[in-house]
């Protein structure tokens, strides 16, 4: 296991109270795989990804712990994660389009940022030459401001950066949703060659486009609500998954090839409680078709079969 | 995005805002000041009461002037002029700001552009050189009056910003909804863009108010003020032709500019605060 | 129902008009009535323009736009406000929509005030209760809240009963799903379809193509301003002939169908800058394109099949 | 770029033209004849100023229609020729002007400059805490509030009335005059200290503040943020949002030009300071129109280029604008 | 040019100067830089106002041989700075000046027919009618330049050029000049050394430029200005404050009397054109309240006639007694009520007698600061009596138009100075405005209209300056009509203001017995009045 994620509760302090983003969340990501993390907006899945690399103000640590390849993350502790960050975690995040410094040259931000991490940058540029030429970036974007590239070229040469020191942990928070399908796709199978590469050993793509996650994704883990509600193989999620949450998100998505004249799609009822006063219990209870009274205790995540986590009481009945 | 409870919150962080609360707070009391101070005294402002040059005393809390004239008397009529030159210079400084802003920044287009040279032109010329020269040429010049041509030159600031305003509102979709319901520009300005600013407009008003405070003083100073009436600017004007530094009279030429800069600097500060509550980015600092 | 002929957009922008964009560039096409019809195309290619000039919020720089036969440019005033009793809009952020600081149904009372100044407030909140029953929300749930307390997918149902009030014959439907959850956009997706069902016309604006799918008659791809294939929704998703729409529908990405690994990005070999000022829109970036000569000149659109029109100088030669 | 510097120069341009008129209307069309003045001024025996009068219209060429008066206006500007003073006839109000200007730039570049630099630098190092924050902007503020001439009134008294240690007025000694001595350089300095230190203080406030401002909101920038995941010491993020903060400070200085060069009048008043504000006064006392003009003139003139000078440099350091360049700002 | 001036050897004046030297020009009457005529430039005369006496100065002598001819006689030895003679053709010359071009003195030449050379240093006037009050006049006021250099120059530049670098003949150089100062250094070949045994003490003069009265209140405090010539407010406290400061008089009114400061009334207008409301303002202005309050006892109050007091001998005190007015409240409201002047609308202020409404402006100019404080006393001490006047500070050019179309109400006014003859303070209150086009308006502001007082004026130009009795007689009938008809009310005296700093010079003039008793003032036209005759009395004082 390259990442073992263990109980981790963040909540965001606010003057209502705290905002329960992150619930018990307990899960393990291997050596090379990517994992798919999804949701509606708003379950907690940045803030989950940001956890584990850039916990500040107002998230707050309430208790849990983060260990990569064996070691303890310090992730509560914003002097002792630098160590961390970049080199062991790193992340692309959702805002990759503006994540640069639009006054400094490109190259003159990327030396500019490894200098401080005491990473001689003259010796990485024929590495980093290489990996541009991976993204079909040319070269010259080194001698280029921000604002001379279009969104998609941005977002590689932030993906480029963000892994520029081979992380074993990469975080990529909607890295596609900006994108055209043509764009989107491309950065997808790039992500995927990084990971074949080994220029970062795990993913955490983040997004709320499953179909994107089918395409690239080895695991799939969904959140509900600040809290996690199944864990599985890409494969198993998008064709037997056991939450009926997961069930009926996938049952939402229209496809081509699927037509309101053919077959209506249903949505699913009601909405996402509110984070702030949580319900006890599964929180997806409100909407789940199969509530009953045993739902107003926590459903524990569970290995219903081998790598296949379910939070539901009757999950594999 | 939740302007309501934005509001609610507004007042909860108002409540906790110690620099709102005290920029608010010096700022009222010169109000009333104004406000009571003429009731206080007995005199007016240019009455010749007690011997020349005394220095404070329990009878004349601030002093006299060279002539004997009460220098309380003076500071609480100047605060008065210089609060109606704040409310008027400013208040019509904003209003032409928000009248340029919202017509430049709703038409867009030929108008924007006109206007916003107009701003600019405005904007770089040194507009006390041109208010010297304006007010130099004028015989009589009245409180009201300084505080209009204050306003004729002051606008730019309050037009640029709220033309930027104006501009990444008019393409939200709910003015495009307004528009779709077959409401006429106007109202829509007034009842879909111009709410939304309030907390904005406010801002403009308030460092207009202050803006206009500052110039008035120094075209008084100057002795380009009103020709008639007192104002702060006015008796520190009188206190450097009197010599007052040099005769040691500090009761003199202290209070009036003690006054303008606690006034303009809470107004300031007032902002800062005000800009904290509104703006929940600058909240956490 | 609604035509547009030869209709452009070109976007002045620097001061005094310095340069021109052209974000719409001679599209023509028409919705029949009681037809749902997707206008596809990625970001900035000016679905969102085409919507806004059909609403009238934009003007037209050149072509002409008719509903029922009357040209819209042409309306001001009091025939402006009739068209719009027939003509509406929802947009794509349903909380942009909405003035935040006031309560969600002021835009029922807006309404009021400029349509039905003189209506009885019973036969008014009648009203209101029939549209909202139409789209699927229950009045005492939703009134009189404040749209931050409304979820999105409410929000534009809100907004859809507000155009139902009207005696809207044709909306458009500006990216009205992309912003909300995947467990509520197929209930405002259904919604539409039901609304073409009791004979409205839908211009329904999105870039995804599975949603343009679900619910369409017909499609219009449209790329950097210019139709590049329309047709019944049918053919062109299922025998793209424009190599845009072809690509389109290779990089769709589909659960349960992996992407075909290939080529990262698809470009044109023979390009390595966009540097044809005229011509095929898509010569930069298509695989297929032949030298630059045969593309220097921008192709129209030719009907292929029955109603299936593409704009390539390939499909045309292969016709010829 | 093309594009952006000639819809600069086009404003800079109209702008000048309607500043001269302006400048040049006013005294005009207000009530009074300035050749009157300079009569009366001179006592003159009443059989004789019937005979001046005209002999002096003539020489300020006010006998002519007015549209003649506004052509010759320009004329004699683009000849660098500026009128003749009345207060002090016969000098060329070019000359009594080119006096002046030493002691502006003297008095206005460095309290620019100064106050600029170090008012960003302090503002970044404000912004740092919320203690010092706390603590150092509202001073900063209440700088900021300051009128110009009530500092100077204050230092003027405190520093030099009560305390003897600098002198208040003039801009050397009554008993020198200018020379490459080092009494006289020495005397300069001394006299210089106060009003540079009044302009200073007050802009200081400003900039302070301005600077404050910016860096909260570059700090929460998500390039910021993005810098700090990637565990980027704050030396580099701060050395960052320095950097594009002190971009708007730029065009600040450049729209605050005006402002500036008003309370720099004000100064130069208080301390009797020989630069143009202080001509400013004396013409208006005097009903100088010509030296007001001229002066006003100048003034707009100065600020207008220099801020066309800032816009350049702008260009220069914001990429921005360089590469964006459009319409919008 | 020098440019360090030791302390010790160097007087600073100021209190002229109120803006950069610009002109050295004798005949730009209003702005030449101070000291143009009386350091540099000499008269042929010098008047000595206290004594009433003449004293030879360029001209050793001058009489009437007959009634209308003056024979001047000059003194020999006389040298310009440049080193040439001073001669009769110069003066000739200079004289001439005013026939060729338009200069402040022209207008002599409506009643002077030729000068003729009788010999070197003899001159002889022909007059077509003799104005005797006014030849005096300009016996010390004219300027005598050199024909050498004036000769080549354009009659422009004689009327108005700068005149850079002049060379006169007097006891001063021109040494340099800045934006703050003029430097005037001692000739030491001046002609007077060695004709009358005088030297000027200061081996510099520098006259500094006012900047503002607290400049040159500061300055005078710090012993940094030895004489200054402005009207410092305060200073009266500062005399016993251990500054080392002196002034002509040891007490109040510490300055010589050098003009009458009066109230124009605007004769034209209502109610000012009736007599009885002038009257009852005369009486219900408390002038001593302006003297003691706002001056600090620094001027007295005037005389009912405004004459100065040193013209006092011509004051007919039967006439002034029978008819002068000083302040009397009650009697004010006595008048005016008998006038049918009555407050109708009970607002403290009455009406006029159709029942409309006064509110009259009294005007001075803005900035003037001790001006502004006696209107507001006027305006004040007049509303106690029931008159509304109010305050109103236009600036100078709009008071100066007021006053010459005509548009005001009333005006504080003060332009008839201290001279030889009190025609000159009678020139201006009765001068015939009737007859110049309102721009050269040269005094009467108040339109008053008397062709016999306008007569009378001329007919005491015309007396000569010897016979006393005839100059008394017509003066005791202009005074009847002035104290009559109430033209205009006189205020106060202003003053030779001269604030004198002991610290580097002593021995300057004052009051007290046995010193000298020069005029101390830098003021255009005073150095030919003794001023500069103060310069060689001056001591310096030894530094430690
Ligand atoms: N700064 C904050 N202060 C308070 N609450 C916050 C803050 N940021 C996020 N939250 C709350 O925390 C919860 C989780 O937010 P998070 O951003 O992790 O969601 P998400 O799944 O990433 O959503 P999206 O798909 O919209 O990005 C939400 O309910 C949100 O309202
Ligand atoms: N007001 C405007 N001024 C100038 N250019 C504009 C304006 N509005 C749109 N454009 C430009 O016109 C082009 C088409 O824009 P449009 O908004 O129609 O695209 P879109 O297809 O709706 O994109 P998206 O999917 O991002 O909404 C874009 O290049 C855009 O930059
Ligand atoms: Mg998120
Ligand atoms: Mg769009």
């Amino acid at each position: 296991m390259s990442l073992q994620v263990k109980d981790l509760t963040v909540y965001y302090q606010t003057l209502k109270g705290d905002v329960h983003a992150l619930e018990s969340t307990t899960f393990g990501i291997a050596d090379g795989e990517i994992m798919g993390l999804a949701g509606e907006s708003g379950c907690g899945k940045t803030t989950l990804g940001q956890s584990l690399i850039f916990l500040h103000p107002p998230m707050k640590l309430i208790k849990g712990g983060v260990t990569l390849d064996n070691k303890e993350l310090p992730i509560g502790d914003m002097e002792r994660m630098n160590n961390f960050r970049f080199k062991k975690v790193s992340i692309i995040p959702q805002y990759a389009m503006n994540a640069m410094n639009p006054t400094r040259k490109i190259g003159k931000m990327v030396a500019d940022l490894l200098k401080s991490r005491n990473v001689d940058f003259k010796s990485l540029l024929p590495e980093l030459k290489r990996r541009l030429d991976l993204v079909k970036l040319s070269y010259d974007v080194l001698n280029m401001y921000p604002i001379e590239l279009s969104g998609g070229m941005k977002q590689r040469m932030v993906m480029v950066l963000s892994t520029m020191l081979n992380p074993s942990l990469l975080i990529a928070d909607e890295i596609t949703s900006a994108l055209d399908v043509s764009s989107q796709k491309a950065v997808s199978e790039m992500l995927v060659q990084f990971r074949d590469r080994g220029y970062c050993k795990s993913v955490i793509v983040i997004t709320h486009d499953i179909s994107v996650l089918y395409q690239i994704a080895d695991t799939i883990l969904i959140m509900y609500a600040g809290q996690l509600a199944e864990k599985a193989p890409t494969d198993v999620i998008v064709h037997s998954s056991q939450h009926p949450y997961t069930k009926m998100l996938i049952s939402t998505l229209p496809e081509v090839g699927v037509r309101y004249v053919d077959k209506q799609l249903a949505g699913i009822p009601g909405g996402p409680p509110l984070l702030l006063k949580p319900p006890v219990g599964c929180r997806f209870r409100e909407r789940c078709p199969l509530a009953f009274e045993k739902c107003l205790e926590k459903p524990p995540f569970v290995e219903t079969e081998k790598d296949h986590f379910v939070a539901c009481w009757k999950a594999g009945t | 995005m939740a302007q309501p409870r934005k509001q609610n919150e507004a007042l909860y962080f108002m409540r906790r805002n110690a620099k709102l609360q005290i920029g608010v707070a010096i700022v009222f009391l010169f109000i009333i000041l104004a406000l009571v101070g003429p009731l206080l005294t007995k005199y007016q402002p240019r009455d010749y009461v007690a011997p020349g040059a005394q220095p404070p005393s329990s009878e004349f809390w601030f002093g006299t002037t060279s002539f004997g004239e009460d220098v309380f008397t003076q500071f609480v009529y100047g605060l008065r002029s210089t609060f109606l030159v704040g409310m008027v210079g400013g208040g019509l400084g904003t209003l032409i700001g928000i009248l340029i802003g919202f017509t430049a920044g709703y038409r867009g287009g030929i108008a924007d552009e006109v206007l916003n040279m107009l701003t600019n032109i405005v904007l770089v010329v040194p507009s006390l050189v041109v208010l010297l020269i304006v007010a130099a040429y004028l015989e009589v010049r009245g409180l009201v009056f300084e505080s209009v041509y204050i306003a004729l030159f002051s606008w730019p600031w309050a037009a640029r910003a709220i033309r930027a305003q104006t501009f990444s509102l008019r393409s939200r979709d709910f003015v495009d909804l307004g528009r779709l319901s077959g409401m006429k520009p106007l109202k829509i300005i007034f009842t879909e863009i111009a709410p939304n600013m309030m907390s904005y407009l406010l801002l403009t008003f308030i460092l207009q108010f202050g803006g206009a405070i500052l110039t008035a003083a120094t075209l008084d100073f100057i002795g380009l003020g009103p020709t008639e009436g007192m104002s702060l600017g006015l008796m520190m004007n009188n206190a450097t032709t009197y010599s007052a530094i040099m005769l040691h009279m500090w009761w003199w030429f202290i209070p009036p500019g003690l006054a303008i800069t606690a006034i303009v600097g809470s107004l300031y500060i007032t902002n800062v605060g005000l800009d904290e509550v509104f703006n929940p980015k600058l909240r956490e600092m | 129902m609604l035509t547009l002929d030869g209709v452009s957009k070109v976007y002045r922008v620097g001061t005094f008009g310095g340069k021109s964009l052209v974000a719409v560039n001679d599209v023509s096409f028409d919705v029949g009535d009681s037809e749902v019809v997707s206008l596809i195309g990625e970001s900035g290619s000016g679905k969102t323009t085409i919507g806004k000039m059909i609403l009238h919020l934009t003007s037209i720089s050149s072509g002409a736009i008719r509903f029922n036969g009357v040209d819209v440019s042409r309306l001001n005033g009091r025939a402006r406000k009739e068209y719009y009793r027939h003509v509406q809009g929802v947009f794509q952020d349903p909380f942009s929509s909405y003035n935040p600081i006031f309560k969600a149904d002021r835009i029922f009372r807006t309404i009021r005030e400029e349509f039905f100044p003189k209506i009885d407030s019973h036969e008014w909140n009648e009203k209101i209760d029939s549209s909202m029953r139409a789209v699927g929300l229950n009045p005492d749930e939703v009134l009189n809240k404040f749209p931050h307390q409304l979820s999105g997918g409410q929000l534009q149902r809100f907004l859809i009963a507000r155009a139902l009030l009207l005696d809207v014959q044709f909306l458009v439907a500006d990216e009205i799903i992309s912003m909300l959850d995947a467990s509520t956009r197929v209930g405002v997706l259904n919604l539409l379809a039901e609304l073409k069902s009791r004979g409205l016309s839908i211009l329904f604006i999105t870039h995804d193509l599975s949603l343009g799918y679900y619910i369409s008659q017909k499609s219009v791809i449209l790329y950097r301003g210019c139709v590049v294939e329309m047709g019944p929704t049918e053919q062109v998703y299922h025998h793209p002939l424009h190599p845009y729409t072809k690509m389109l529908m290779a990089c769709v990405p589909r659960l349960g169908m992996k992407w075909e690994c290939g080529e990262i990005e698809v470009t044109n070999p023979n390009v390595k800058q966009p540097d044809l000022p005229s011509g095929c829109a898509y010569y930069d970036r298509c695989p297929v394109a032949g030298n630059k000569r045969d593309c220097s000149t921008s192709p129209s659109l030719v009907e292929v099949e029955p109603g299936h029109f593409v704009a390539c100088w390939r499909q045309t030669k292969q016709e010829s | 770029m093309r594009r952006y510097f000639g819809r600069k120069l086009l404003i800079y341009v109209i702008t000048f033209i309607l500043a001269v008129t302006v400048d040049w209307a006013i005294p005009r069309f207000m009530p009074g004849n300035p050749v009157e003045i300079l009569i009366a001024r001179a006592g003159l025996k009443a059989e004789s100023a019937k005979l001046i009068y005209s002999y002096y219209m003539k020489a300020f060429g006010l006998n002519v229609p007015i549209w003649r008066q506004y052509l010759n206006f320009w004329i004699a500007l683009f000849h660098g020729d500026l009128g003749v003073s009345l207060w002090l006839f016969p000098q060329p109000v070019m000359k009594i002007i080119k006096q002046a200007v030493p002691y502006d730039i003297l008095l206005l570049l460095p309290a620019i400059l100064l106050s600029w630099l170090a008012g960003n630098k302090f503002g970044a190092y404000a912004a740092r805490s919320k203690w010092l924050d706390n603590t150092i902007s509202p001073l900063a503020y209440i700088l900021q509030a300051t009128p110009y001439m009530w500092l100077g009134m204050l230092l003027a008294w405190l520093c030099g009335v009560r305390l003897h240690l600098l002198p208040f007025s003039g801009a050397y000694s009554n008993a020198m005059m200018p020379s490459f001595s080092w009494s006289f350089v020495w005397s300069l300095l001394q006299h210089w200290i106060l009003p540079f230190a009044s302009l200073f203080i007050v802009q200081f406030g400003g900039w302070a503040i301005g600077m404050r401002n910016m860096i909260i909101y570059e700090l929460e920038a998500d390039y910021s943020h993005y810098l700090e995941a990637l565990g980027a010491p704050r030396k580099l993020v701060r050395s960052y949002a320095f950097h594009n903060a002190l971009l708007p400070q730029i065009t600040g200085l450049a729209l605050q030009l005006g402002a500036i060069v008003g309370g720099a009048l004000a100064t130069e008043i208080v301390f009797s300071y020989p630069g143009i504000g202080f001509l400013i006064l004396q013409a208006i006392q005097n009903h100088d129109y010509f030296l007001l003009q001229g002066s006003c003139l100048f003034i707009i003139i100065g600020v207008l280029l220099a801020n066309f000078l800032i816009d350049l440099a702008y260009v220069l350091v914001d990429p921005r604008t360089r590469v964006g360049m459009q319409g919008e700002e | 040019a020098t440019t360090e001036f030791p302390r010790s050897q160097t007087l600073y004046t100021g209190g002229k100067q109120w803006g950069p030297p610009s002109n050295w020009n004798p005949f730009m009457t209003g702005n030449y830089a101070t000291g143009t005529i009386g350091l540099c430039y000499e008269t042929l005369f010098l008047y000595d106002p206290l004594t009433a006496k003449f004293t030879p100065w360029l001209a050793s002598s001058g009489k009437w041989t007959n009634s209308t001819t003056y024979r001047l006689v000059l003194r020999s030895g006389l040298a310009w700075s440049d080193g040439k003679a001073l001669t009769v053709d110069d003066v000739k010359f200079t004289i001439e000046l005013g026939k060729k071009t338009t200069l402040n003195f022209s207008s002599l030449w409506s009643w002077l027919t030729s000068i003729t050379k009788v010999n070197s240093t003899t001159l002889d006037f022909k007059f077509k009618t003799p104005l005797y009050q006014e030849w005096d006049n300009y016996l010390y006021n004219l300027p005598i330049v050199p024909q050498h250099i004036w000769s080549t120059k354009s009659l422009t530049d004689v009327a108005t050029g700068a005149n850079d670098k002049p060379v006169g003949s007097g006891a001063y150089l021109y040494n340099t000049y800045d934006q703050t100062k003029m430097v005037w250094e001692k000739n030491v070949n001046w002609w007077a050394t060695k004709a009358l045994k005088l030297s000027v003490a200061p081996k510099y003069v520098i006259d500094l430029v006012n900047t503002s009265n607290e400049n040159s209140l500061g300055l005078v405090l710090q012993g940094q200005e030895d004489l200054n010539n402005n009207y410092l407010p305060g200073i009266s406290t500062l005399l016993t404050g251990g500054y080392a400061l002196h002034t002509y008089y040891p007490s109040a009114p510490y300055d010589i009397a050098a003009n009458t400061a009066w109230l124009d009334i605007n004769l034209q207008k209502k109610p000012m054109s009736d007599l009885a409301f002038r009257k009852a303002l005369a009486y219900g202005i408390n002038v001593a309240d302006i003297v003691s309050r706002d001056y600090n006892n620094m001027v007295s109050a005037a005389d009912p006639t405004g004459l100065l007091p040193m013209w006092n001998k011509y004051v007919d005190q039967a006439v002034v007694k029978k008819l002068g007015i000083t302040y009397n409240p009650a009697k004010a409201k006595q008048v005016l009520a008998a006038a049918g002047y009555k407050d109708v609308n009970h607002d403290g202020f009455v009406e006029n007698k159709d029942g409309t409404k006064i509110a009259l402006k009294l005007i001075v100019p803005n900035g003037w600061s001790d001006w502004m404080a006696a209107a507001q006393m006027i305006s004040k001490s007049a509303k106690a009596v029931g008159i509304n006047i109010v305050a109103s500070y236009p600036d100078f050019n709009g008071y100066l138009d007021a006053r010459l179309k005509g548009t005001f109400d009333l005006a504080i006014d003060n332009q008839a100075n201290v001279s030889n003859s009190p025609w000159t303070y009678y020139h201006f209150i009765f001068y015939d405005q009737l007859k110049d086009i309102p721009t050269t308006q040269g005094g009467n502001y108040g339109r008053y209209n008397n062709k016999t007082a306008f007569a009378l004026v001329t007919q005491l130009d015309k007396t000569k300056t010897t016979d006393l009795a005839a100059m008394k007689a017509v003066i005791s009938k202009l005074q009847t009509i002035q104290l009559t008809d109430l033209p205009m009310i006189p205020l106060w005296y202003n003053g030779m203001w001269a604030q004198m700093s002991t610290t580097y010079w002593t021995n300057w003039p004052s009051s007290v017995a046995g010193k000298n008793h020069d005029l101390p003032v830098t003021w255009n036209g005073y150095w030919n009045m003794t001023a500069i005759l103060m310069l060689t009395q001056l001591k310096a004082v030894k530094q430690p």
